[in-house]
């Protein structure tokens, strides 16, 4: 079958993620949202390594692996910090500072 | 097609002799990677400090690595660029990972020294009073423990204090340091992190205000994840367009050079759409960081938020990698596409300009001010940027570095004006300021001054050769509004002016700490680049200018 | 000789100086030194006087030039003076009058604790009243002219506690400045035309330049005449100028500066001869101002101002003259110089009786002053005999000249202006006959003042009645001295040319014509003020007589039109500056606050709103991006 | 090389600004001594370059040149003509006389707090301002112009912020409001024109290439720096812009009567007398030389700009009720004759200018300095306020009336001659504009006498009854202004002998002549 469907698969992916971010107020699953962007970046790159016949591409695909895992470290410890603190993971909450 | 395509791939796996010679062992120049390595070192160091040395000595042990650490770097940065690296050496290094050239070195030696300068305000301990009996820097006893809890209390109580900021700088110097002179696609996106998450850290440890701290870091990191998430999809669709991820190959294929299509690959290999738009979203990824308009929404709650010292590191700091950055892939990757990209640029830079400028009037709080400012002259150094000149590149080059040691400064004195809740930041504060401690708001005074682009200062310097470039770039249009909104800018400069030196002092008004050495050291040094670069710029706008070539 | 022209500015200008800057330790001399260095300056212009009588006609011009004064590019303005026939007799009348009139002040002012600075100014008004005449160009009289109109303006307020004298001298300045418009736009039109603006060059050159430029040349030196002479329609500040002292009523506005026009007409007469259009405008300004200055005489009750317009109509006599071109420029100066006698002698009899009366100025309050102060009589009298033009003294000779030449211009307009110089003689026959009644003949009308002490006359001392009785005596004879044989004829022609006209009638006519009117006049003064006594608060009086006292509304309509409607246009300025120029710039600050008031609206704090603005910036930028490469 | 004399008479007030504004809190006395001083030497060395100027010789003189900023094509270039010499001479002048005025302008009440040093600031900023105003007219590098140009608002800018009237009642909200109000009108509306004009300044390099004056000017005569029309029209607009609002012309000088209202009368007369002095020099030095063409192109508009300022700011003074504000508006009008003079483009007319920039700024700084005076005494602005001053302070008031009679311009005086060339000189090209502009000196009699009028004749008020006449240090100040009114009105010849040559090369940059006199009568 032709690759390029996973390009397409990898777009509707990504912006599913976008606007989950947008979308959704707790923070976590915002987080999550990020998450999903980046695999859907992961797909395209295997794709397109798949496509060029050679393979940077795949080879990407596990340092953004390893990059989400190290967001997601810094990520949880920053948001489950602010949820000890106010009891609520909304992002919308956390709105103090504004103008 | 399909079916061709896979037996081709697996040939091309079965076609190889011998599996191990296809992957010939990488060639790493030690030497010319130096700043980075020794900053990764002490970095790696300092954790290891933070798990073996006792808690008394640590902070002491962090700051003098981290000083040796960056120091080294630089005298590393000076050797490589008097070794000629900068000029007529200068080569792509780590098997293309990495450039090490003029605008990398100069621009690793601004970060290495705005680093340096930030270590010293990292490392402050006299400005807060001392908690029972314990000196304490503007850092959270405790990230861990909830605000106001009891935890808090006992850790402070216990004289706790997170040395650990001081690794958690050096990994967000490697990360700087690696981003402006990273040569391919990978090594951007993870120089982009390795800086990016430990200042998500760093943001949220504020002592003071801690709510606001947590919040700004939220923020930060989620949009900040966001951005590079987009940035992420953008190299992968230049990979693509591409089939590489080398700046070199990238630009080859760009101006077409590279012409060895395989018609299999046609309807991706070379095809536009995907390289303008992977183009476009690796540039929003960068503008986040310099805070352009319209992602330039992140820029003033995280400034306010932030711990001051570490907003004045990054506001110094990242502007400086993320210009770079932004520098190479324009002029490297994408000279050829410069007709596509110059015009959005150019809406970029003027909305950025305005936008910074007017939306700063009405600001009341000095941290957020200097933010909508530092907005506004990402703009200005836009314009630079557009010119796509040799000249473009020095001013900005030059702009960059007079930019971040104003802007240290500014913050250090900032950390200095505190009340009874800590740095009083809020600007009806700061009424007759100028009566009460007429140095202290003198000083200030000079960096707004500088930030106007009075002449005799470092800013002026920095502006007149920025619009230099981009009015000889043809970018006049551009010169005129961004003259036009330095004359807004002028105006709440201006304000903070009339209110330090022309207003009465408040009763309860902030009193100004008298720092440790190191503060005023930070400050002096910033204040005498402000007024060296601004009267005397020639040698450092040689440098820029020998710096002013990328390798290709 | 021509080293001592210097020497008369000098003398007079060290006085000012010295008296200005002295100090009150002058306080006690200040006086006696500003008379000596006047009378100085006298003596040096009789010594001048001596030595051109000894040189031949055309020899008597003397030439000293000093330093040059403003060297630019294409622009020489010197300092030169320039002494000759014309500007001699002026330096005579200037320091010979000024001299006496120093004297008088002497004890005039005796009880004025500013008695030094009067001195002061009064020295300075002669030095610049003597650059004024001596001045070779045009921009060097021009110092003079204005010069004379500040120490006028010092003067005249002289009682600066008086607002009336504050504003009398502040209206004085700003009307002459209307006419000093007038003499520079003069200047530069002969700058422009002839390169320069010395007399030599100028007045030798007329002929090349084209008679529109002479005429407005000439226009803009009459602007300027009417302005320091008075003349209509700039000759309203005259009367209030007589808030001044009387002495300075006496010596500025009657004998010299106040004749300052007619020089200036009378010196550039080459011009107006070139420019005809020009001169009929100056005999008509001349006719209309002597009536109209001699009706508002008639109605006055202050005997000032009743002078004043005498003295108004007198100098519309001499710019008639003036106007009239070569047949009338010699009787023009001649009448000036005996004016200036009798008419400095009126004024310092009319200051000796307020001297004698308490500064009572209203001569409904005066009446048989003859029998107190003899010899102010007797010095007014004679001066009053002057000006109507009794036969023999000098009134007669020179005003009756100036008639003639009216009639000689020929043409209806001759008959016009003759007739109007006639009915002017009357009607001065009239008001000064209504003076000389009210004050001095009848029964006295003098009531106690409200805190009860009544006046009681007396002849005024020796230093004041000394120079009235020498003016008298000039009064008498200087007409017949200068008329009889032509002799200021024959002195002055070099300068001014002089022609005979070709008048319609003969001089003898002329002179029985002004006899007649002379007794017309009189009688109807003497019926309605000699024969019924006068009443002591003024009656009603016709339209005329009321319009007459109030300066035949002139002053109303520079009120309403200029005053009022400046007002007007200054406030509206103000205004306009106050509201449209800054609010603009005002305008745009405040715009630019709203504007980022709202911009900031959109920083909401919402994390999730700024991820919009992220995406939606990407979507653009993409776009944009794509959109470029379409295009 | 010589001795750099240019960068000594500049460079002398600028340490002795830094020396003065080091002395401690409790000797301020000694500050003002030492800023005397230092103003004295500066005048000192003012009339050493007016003695070592030869107006016969080049056009620069006792020039320098050193390399600055080579990137930018900037270099330090010194050098004088005629122009530049008599305003340096003036700007030397003025300023000891303006320290000797404002001695006690800016004594603190509250002695309390050692770190606040009012006076050592005002006497520092001061002596900035002087010399940053003699570097920018000793200039030849258009860059190092502007630069202090700009610069020289910041001080400006703090000494109107900083001292006003009521420099003393730190109590006094409205009027510290007021001040800085002020303060930012002044350097926002110099600051705008001083940044369009760095565009400007960016595009003439662009266009040139380097910034030397001389060099750009030769290269424009010869032909081998050609320049589109249009792009010479913006680059003059561009600077003459920032001058405009600098000199300043209608409509762009509102930022003048509020500044001058409020500052301290010797702030003022700085302001008006020396540092807008600038801008003017300005246009004669920089729009004429390098933008000749456009110059002439804009002419039309400039002449009526000027005229309208000149009426215009007439006809405000006569409507204002307060001195300082009256005084602020009649210099409106008299930078209206300045301007007219220089685009009149005639030699009497330019010389006319320059001579007027001199005069101007002594008749200026006699009668403000003098109204200074007055108000100190009362304690108000208001020319309501006052009244029979004449009476208790005879003295006082003469001099006020000298320095009016000086500023409407009457003959025997400074501003006469001045006025009355430019007036010809505009005439001799534009008599409809010449004649137009003439109204201005009936106008300017009305201001000035109606101003002396209500504040020193009639009945004595009771508030100005014990109000003692001048001091020997106030006398000290006024006094020798007169006298130089005086000399320069009768004896100008010193000056112009320097100004002609300038002048004459100006005209000769613009390729103008004087029209010719129709009948040939001049000897």
């Amino acid at each position: 079958m032709n690759p390029v469907n996973y390009l397409y698969l990898s777009a509707l992916l990504f912006t599913i993620g976008a606007t989950g971010v947008l979308i959704r107020r707790n923070a976590i699953v915002v987080f999550m949202c990020i998450e999903l962007m980046l695999n859907a970046c992961n797909l395209a790159f295997v794709t397109f390594s798949r496509m060029h016949g050679n393979l940077d591409g795949q080879v990407i695909a596990f340092f953004t692996m390893v990059v989400a895992a190290a967001e997601v470290v810094v990520g949880l410890a920053i948001i489950v910090s602010l949820f000890r603190s106010r009891h609520s993971a909304s992002v919308d909450d956390a709105s103090l500072m504004k103008l | 097609m399909s079916a061709t395509a896979v037996h081709s791939l697996w040939t091309t796996a079965a076609g190889a002799a011998d599996p191990i010679a296809k992957i010939p062992a990488p060639k790493i120049e030690y030497a010319q990677l130096s700043p980075t390595l020794i900053i990764l070192g002490a970095a790696l160091i300092g954790v290891l400090v933070e798990a073996f040395v006792p808690r008394k000595s640590r902070y002491y042990a962090q700051v003098f690595v981290s000083a040796v650490a960056l120091c080294a770097a630089f005298a590393a940065v000076v050797a490589l660029a008097a070794d000629g690296y900068g000029t007529t050496k200068a080569h792509i290094a780590a098997m293309g990972a990495i450039a090490v050239d003029g605008p990398a070195l100069f621009l690793q030696g601004v970060i290495l020294l705005s680093g340096l300068v930030g270590l010293f305000t990292f490392a402050e301990r006299r400005l807060d009073p001392e908690a029972h009996g314990n000196r304490v820097d503007s850092f959270a006893a405790q990230g861990a423990s909830v605000p106001g809890s009891d935890s808090e209390k006992a850790a402070v109580k216990a004289g706790f204090t997170t040395t650990e900021v001081f690794p958690l700088l050096l990994f967000a110097v490697a990360g700087m340091l690696v981003f402006p002179s990273a040569n391919d696609l990978l090594t951007l996106f993870v120089a982009l992190e390795v800086f990016s998450l430990p200042l998500y850290l760093l943001c949220a440890l504020a002592r003071r205000k801690r709510l606001l701290s947590q919040e700004a870091a939220v923020k930060y990191f989620l949009l900040g994840a966001f951005a590079s998430a987009f940035t992420l999809f953008g190299i992968a669709l230049l990979y693509g367009y591409s089939g590489s991820m080398s700046y070199a190959t990238i630009a080859q294929v760009v101006d077409g050079s590279i012409t060895n299509i395989n018609p299999a690959l046609a309807d991706t290999m070379g095809n536009d759409a995907l390289l303008l738009i992977g183009g476009a979203m690796i540039v929003m990824g960068l503008l986040f960081k310099v805070g352009a308009v319209p992602f330039h929404m992140w820029t003033p709650d995280v400034y306010q938020g932030a711990p001051t010292p570490v907003t004045g590191f990054m506001a110094a700091a990242t502007k400086v990698a993320a210009f770079g950055a932004l520098l190479r892939l324009l002029y490297v990757v994408l000279p050829g596409l410069r007709w596509d990209w110059r015009p959005v640029m150019w809406g970029v830079a003027i909305i950025t300009m305005l936008g910074g400028a007017i939306v700063a009037i009405t600001q009341t709080d000095i941290k957020r001010l200097l933010a909508y400012s530092s907005i506004a002259h990402a703009g200005f150094i836009l314009a630079g940027v557009i010119a796509t000149t040799r000249d473009g590149v020095s001013s900005v080059l030059f702009y960059l570095g007079a930019y971040s040691f104003v802007t240290i400064g500014a913050f250090a004195v900032v950390t200095l004006v505190r009340d009874a809740g800590g740095e009083a930041t809020h600007l009806s504060k700061w009424a007759g300021l100028g009566r009460r401690s007429p140095l202290v708001a003198a000083v200030f005074a000079v960096f707004l001054l500088s930030f106007a682009g009075i002449p005799l200062t470092a800013g002026f310097a920095g502006k007149f050769a920025v619009f230099k470039a981009a009015a000889a770039g043809g970018a006049a249009p551009l010169v005129v509004v961004g003259v036009l909104s330095s004359a807004i800018a002028a105006f709440f400069y201006i304000r903070v002016i009339v209110l330090m030196f022309f207003s009465e002092p408040r009763p309860d008004g902030p009193t100004v700490a008298v720092p440790s050495p190191l503060t005023m050291a930070t400050i002096g040094v910033a204040v005498a680049a402000t007024l060296v670069l601004g009267v005397a710029p020639q040698y450092f706008l040689d440098l820029a200018n020998q710096a002013g070539v990328f390798v290709r | 000789m021509e080293n001592l022209i210097a020497l008369l500015v000098a003398a007079p200008l060290l006085g000012a100086v010295v008296l200005l800057c002295g100090g009150r330790r002058l306080d006690a001399v200040g006086h006696w030194i500003g008379t000596a260095l006047s009378s100085a300056s006298f003596v040096i212009g009789v010594v001048l006087f001596t030595d051109l009588l000894g040189k031949n006609a055309e020899h008597r011009t003397l030439m000293q030039h000093l330093w040059t004064w403003v060297p630019v590019e294409g622009f020489q303005a010197d300092v030169t003076f320039r002494l000759d026939q014309l500007s001699m007799t002026f330096v005579l009348l200037i320091t010979g009058v000024g001299s006496l009139i120093h004297l008088y002040s002497v004890g005039y002012m005796e009880h004025d604790e500013r008695r030094r600075r009067f001195f002061g100014y009064l020295n300075l008004f002669l030095a610049a009243m003597l650059i004024l005449v001596l001045a070779d160009n045009y921009l060097l009289l021009y110092v003079g002219w204005e010069g004379v109109g500040l120490a006028s303006y010092l003067l005249i307020g002289f009682w600066q506690h008086k607002p009336s004298a504050a504003t009398a001298a502040k209206k004085a300045f700003l009307v002459n400045r209307v006419g000093d418009m007038g003499l520079s736009i003069a200047i530069m039109l002969m700058f422009t035309t002839f390169g320069t603006f010395a007399f030599g060059p100028v007045l030798s050159h007329v002929g090349d330049a084209s008679e529109g430029k002479l005429t407005g040349i000439a226009l803009m030196l009459l602007l300027a005449a009417c302005g320091k002479s008075a003349q209509v329609p700039l000759q309203s500040w005259l009367g209030d100028a007589m808030e001044g002292p009387t002495p300075v009523s006496a010596l500025i506005h009657a004998a010299t500066m106040v004749t300052a026009g007619v020089y200036l007409i009378v010196r550039s007469g080459a011009i107006f001869n070139a420019a005809p259009d020009a001169q009929l405008v100056v005999t008509v300004v001349g006719a209309v101002t002597l009536l109209f200055g001699a009706i508002v005489g008639c109605a006055k009750d202050d005997i000032k101002k009743a002078l004043a317009g005498s003295t108004m109509s007198q100098i519309g006599y001499m710019v008639l003259a003036a106007g009239l071109g070569p047949i009338g420029y010699v009787f023009a100066i001649m009448h000036l110089v005996t004016h200036g006698f009798f008419k400095a002698g009126l004024f310092l009899g009319a200051g000796s009786v307020m001297h004698g009366m308490n500064d009572e100025v209203d001569m409904r309050k005066y009446g048989g002053l003859r029998k107190y102060m003899p010899v102010t009589f007797i010095t007014f009298g004679l001066g009053y005999l002057a000006i109507i033009g009794f036969p023999g003294l000098s009134g007669f000779f020179s005003k009756d000249k100036i008639i003639e030449a009216a009639f000689a211009k020929g043409g209806t307009e001759g008959w016009i202006l003759g007739g109007a110089a006639l009915l002017g003689a009357a009607i001065t026959a009239f008001y000064m006959t209504r003076v000389m009644l009210m004050t001095f003949f009848g029964e006295k009308r003098w009531q106690p003042d409200e805190n009860g002490h009544e006046p009681h006359p007396h002849e005024s001392p020796r230093t004041m009645t000394i120079p009235m009785i020498v003016l008298a005596f000039g009064s008498v004879f200087a007409g017949g001295i200068f008329g009889i044989g032509d002799r200021f004829l024959h002195w002055l022609e070099p300068i001014t040319g002089h022609e005979e006209g070709n008048s319609p009638v003969s001089a003898l006519t002329v002179t029985l014509a002004t006899m007649v009117v002379l007794v017309v006049g009189v009688g109807i003064a003497w019926a309605q003020y000699g024969r019924r006594p006068v009443p002591a608060v003024a009656p009603r009086g016709s339209l005329l007589t009321r319009a007459a006292r109030r300066d035949l509304l002139q002053d109303d309509f520079n009120h309403v039109v200029l005053v009022r409607g400046g007002e007007h246009l200054t406030r509206s300025l103000v205004y306009v500056d106050h509201t449209l120029v800054d609010g603009v710039v005002n305008g745009t600050a405040a715009s630019m606050g709203g504007l980022s008031g709202r911009l900031r609206k959109l920083q909401n704090g919402y994390a999730r709103s700024y991820a919009v603005s992220m995406f939606g910036g990407a979507a653009i930028l993409v776009a944009a991006t794509l959109l470029m490469r379409a295009v | 090389m010589s001795f750099p004399l240019l960068t000594a008479t500049a460079a002398l007030p600028a340490l002795g600004a830094v020396a003065t504004a080091a002395v401690p809190a409790a000797r301020r006395t000694a500050a003002k001594w030492l800023a005397l001083f230092v103003s004295l030497a500066t005048l000192a060395l003012g009339i050493v370059v007016l003695v070592r100027f030869d107006p016969g010789g080049d056009r620069y003189q006792l020039t320098e040149s050193h390399a600055w900023i080579a990137d930018f094509g900037v270099r330090y270039e010194l050098g004088v003509d005629g122009i530049a010499v008599a305003l340096i001479a003036l700007t030397a002048l003025l300023i000891p006389f303006i320290i000797l005025a404002g001695w006690h302008d800016a004594d603190p009440l509250e002695t309390g707090n050692k770190r606040w040093r009012p006076t050592q600031g005002f006497f520092a900023l001061i002596l900035a301002v002087e010399a940053m105003v003699i570097i920018s007219f000793e200039a030849t590098d258009v860059f190092l112009f502007y630069i202090f140009f700009e610069a020289m608002l910041i001080p400006m800018y703090f000494l109107i912020g900083g001292f006003g009237d009521s420099a003393h009642e730190h109590g006094d909200e409205a009027a510290a409001t007021q001040r800085s109000y002020a303060a930012v009108k002044f350097l926002l509306y110099n600051l705008v024109g001083g940044l369009i004009m760095l565009a400007a300044v960016i595009g003439l390099y662009v266009v040139a290439g380097n910034f030397s004056l001389a060099e750009i000017a030769q290269a424009r005569a010869n032909g081998s720096l050609h320049m589109a029309t249009n792009t010479e029209r913006w680059l003059f607009l561009g600077f003459f812009f920032a001058f405009a609002v600098k000199a300043p012309l209608w409509p762009l000088h509102t930022w003048l009567p509020n500044a001058m209202g409020e500052a301290t009368a010797p702030v003022a007369v700085l302001i008006t007398a020396v540092v807008d002095k600038v801008g003017t020099f300005a246009m004669l030095r920089f729009c004429l030389q390098l933008f000749p063409e456009a110059s002439k192109w804009a002419t039309p508009v400039i002449l009526v700009l000027a005229l309208i300022s000149i009426i215009y700011g007439a006809l405000l003074a006569v409507g204002q009720r307060d001195i300082k504000r009256l005084v602020a508006y009649a210099s409106i009008s008299h930078f209206g004759f300045i301007v007219l003079g220089i685009f009149a483009m005639t030699s009497q007319g330019q010389s006319g200018a320059t001579l007027y920039m001199v005069n101007h700024g002594i008749s200026t700084a006699a009668l403000m300095l003098v109204a200074g005076f007055l108000i100190s005494r009362r304690g108000s602005r208001l020319i309501a306020d006052y009244g029979g001053v004449q009476k208790v302070a005879p003295v006082l008031a003469g001099t006020f009336l000298i320095g009016s009679l000086a500023t409407l311009s009457l003959p025997g005086l400074a501003p006469f001659v001045s006025e009355f060339l430019v007036l010809v000189g505009t005439f001799t090209r534009y008599p409809a504009i010449g004649i137009i502009a003439t109204f201005g000196i009936v106008l300017a009699a009305l201001y000035t006498l109606v101003l002396y009028q209500r504040t020193m004749t009639g009945p004595v008020k009771p508030e100005v009854a014990a109000m003692p006449d001048l001091r020997p240090r106030e006398l000290l100040v006024v006094a020798p202004l007169i006298v130089l009114l005086i000399f320069l009105g009768v004896y100008p010849k010193p000056v112009t002998d320097i100004v002609n040559p300038a002048v004459k090369q100006t005209m000769s940059d613009v390729h103008k002549k004087d029209p010719k006199p129709s009948v040939e009568a001049a000897k």
